[in-house]
């Protein structure tokens, strides 16, 4: 029902999202996340152009991270099913990095429950990002903002 | 007490090391006892020091300074994630 | 930028999620929702077992309405593209009925602007539903937590 | 003043009638006035009678009984509606 990827390669959205609801006609609502490589936020740190960012991970760790996170998010809400992937490696602006999918029977608790997701894993799992400059890499420093999305879900 | 240490991301470019495998004194007993001692190192394990913005797991799970560590734990010190 | 279609074909989530961002470096989130026919919700009704829907519509109206509603989603958060597709027509369980993709620089505009368009299509387009029974048709009667959904972004 | 007048859905079918022309006389001036006319006709026309849960647009757009009918006007009336 919960199943979690940490991969370099590539995934199809398409396939992902079906897989949610083939075959489990309880399934009415398909809530998804694709996360991308913007080339304005790698620009926006400063100093060289920015071509390209590697991912660096805690293999193990990762996907424990991310099982713990889908389990929370059934706990919360009624979910029939939940997907995780999570890239790591070289990527270049416009490459997929993350996707998150959860099937529900009614949309409200498939959103929360996507957007928890997101929320918990920008927090929780143990990914960091270094960019690529003609000048060297620069390690993204974790952002505030994220902190406090993830914050809200405790209330 | 025999333990592995893992450095990632940004700390263990500082720090030259990925990994190691360490034994400890018997008067480190909790996570922020180990950080303290490997901070005592002095020159680039400074970055592990008080005030340093650094994250910690234990056998892959993030927990805070006052659990204790245990013999053949896999603990790990990194700078906070930035993933999705 | 916005683009609504109207149709009585099946889409294809992959490519229409791609396309939010093929080309548009910005980009950093795109989060959609799949509505599907539930079968549990077509047996709720009562009666005999339901085997199909089907979807009866307004043309002009409903694409009036669906841009409409885009137009506001626009306005209220930053987005970078906005795709809606709704079937009309004759559906059975498991069949695709809505897709609502939204493009943005960040996640938190995309996530709530993706809810936002839901619940305003489910109570401000015009469509209606027929269940299709072995005793004949049977329409199903809006529901009052879709015009709750929906009043909670007017405050 | 001339106006086309469209049902639809379970109206459409209590009706009988998915469209039909009219010819206005001059005391209608609102939708609530149209509507309330077309209910007097009797019979299953009942069913857009004061009470029933019956929405409305002019030219494509929903809009409330006070709203001004207009030469020429696409009227339309059909249950809340239920998609998505």
């Amino acid at each position: 029902m919960n199943s979690v990827s940490v991969q370099d390669a590539d995934f199809d959205v398409g396939l992902e999202t079906a897989a949610l609801s083939a075959g489990r006609p309880e399934v009415g609502a398909v809530a998804t996340f694709v996360g991308l490589v913007r080339a304005d936020k790698l620009a926006a740190g400063g100093g060289g152009a920015v071509t390209a960012m590697t991912l660096e991970h805690y293999p193990g760790m990762t996907e424990k991270a991310l099982e713990a996170i889908a389990a929370e998010a059934c706990a919360r809400w009624q979910l029939l099913g939940t997907r995780i992937i999570h890239r790591f490696g070289r990527l270049v602006p416009g490459d997929r990095i993350v996707f998150v999918g959860v099937a529900g029977s009614h949309r409200g608790d498939a959103f929360a429950a996507c957007e928890f997701i997101m929320d918990y894993l920008k927090t929780r799992a143990p990914f960091w990002k270094k960019e690529d400059t003609p000048d060297g890499g620069r390690w993204v420093d974790a952002r505030e903002a994220d902190d406090a999305a993830a914050g809200r879900w405790e209330s | 007490m025999s333990i592995k240490v893992l450095y990632f991301a940004s700390l263990r470019e500082t720090l030259g090391y990925s990994h190691e495998t360490l034994t400890l004194p018997a008067s480190i007993a909790t996570l922020g006892e180990l950080r303290a001692h490997l901070a005592r190192r002095g020159g680039v394990w400074e970055a592990l020091g008080e005030g340093r913005n650094v994250r910690a797991a234990i056998n892959q799970e993030m927990v805070g300074p006052e659990v204790a560590v245990a013999d053949r734990d896999e603990i790990a010190f990194f700078p906070p994630v930035t993933g999705g």
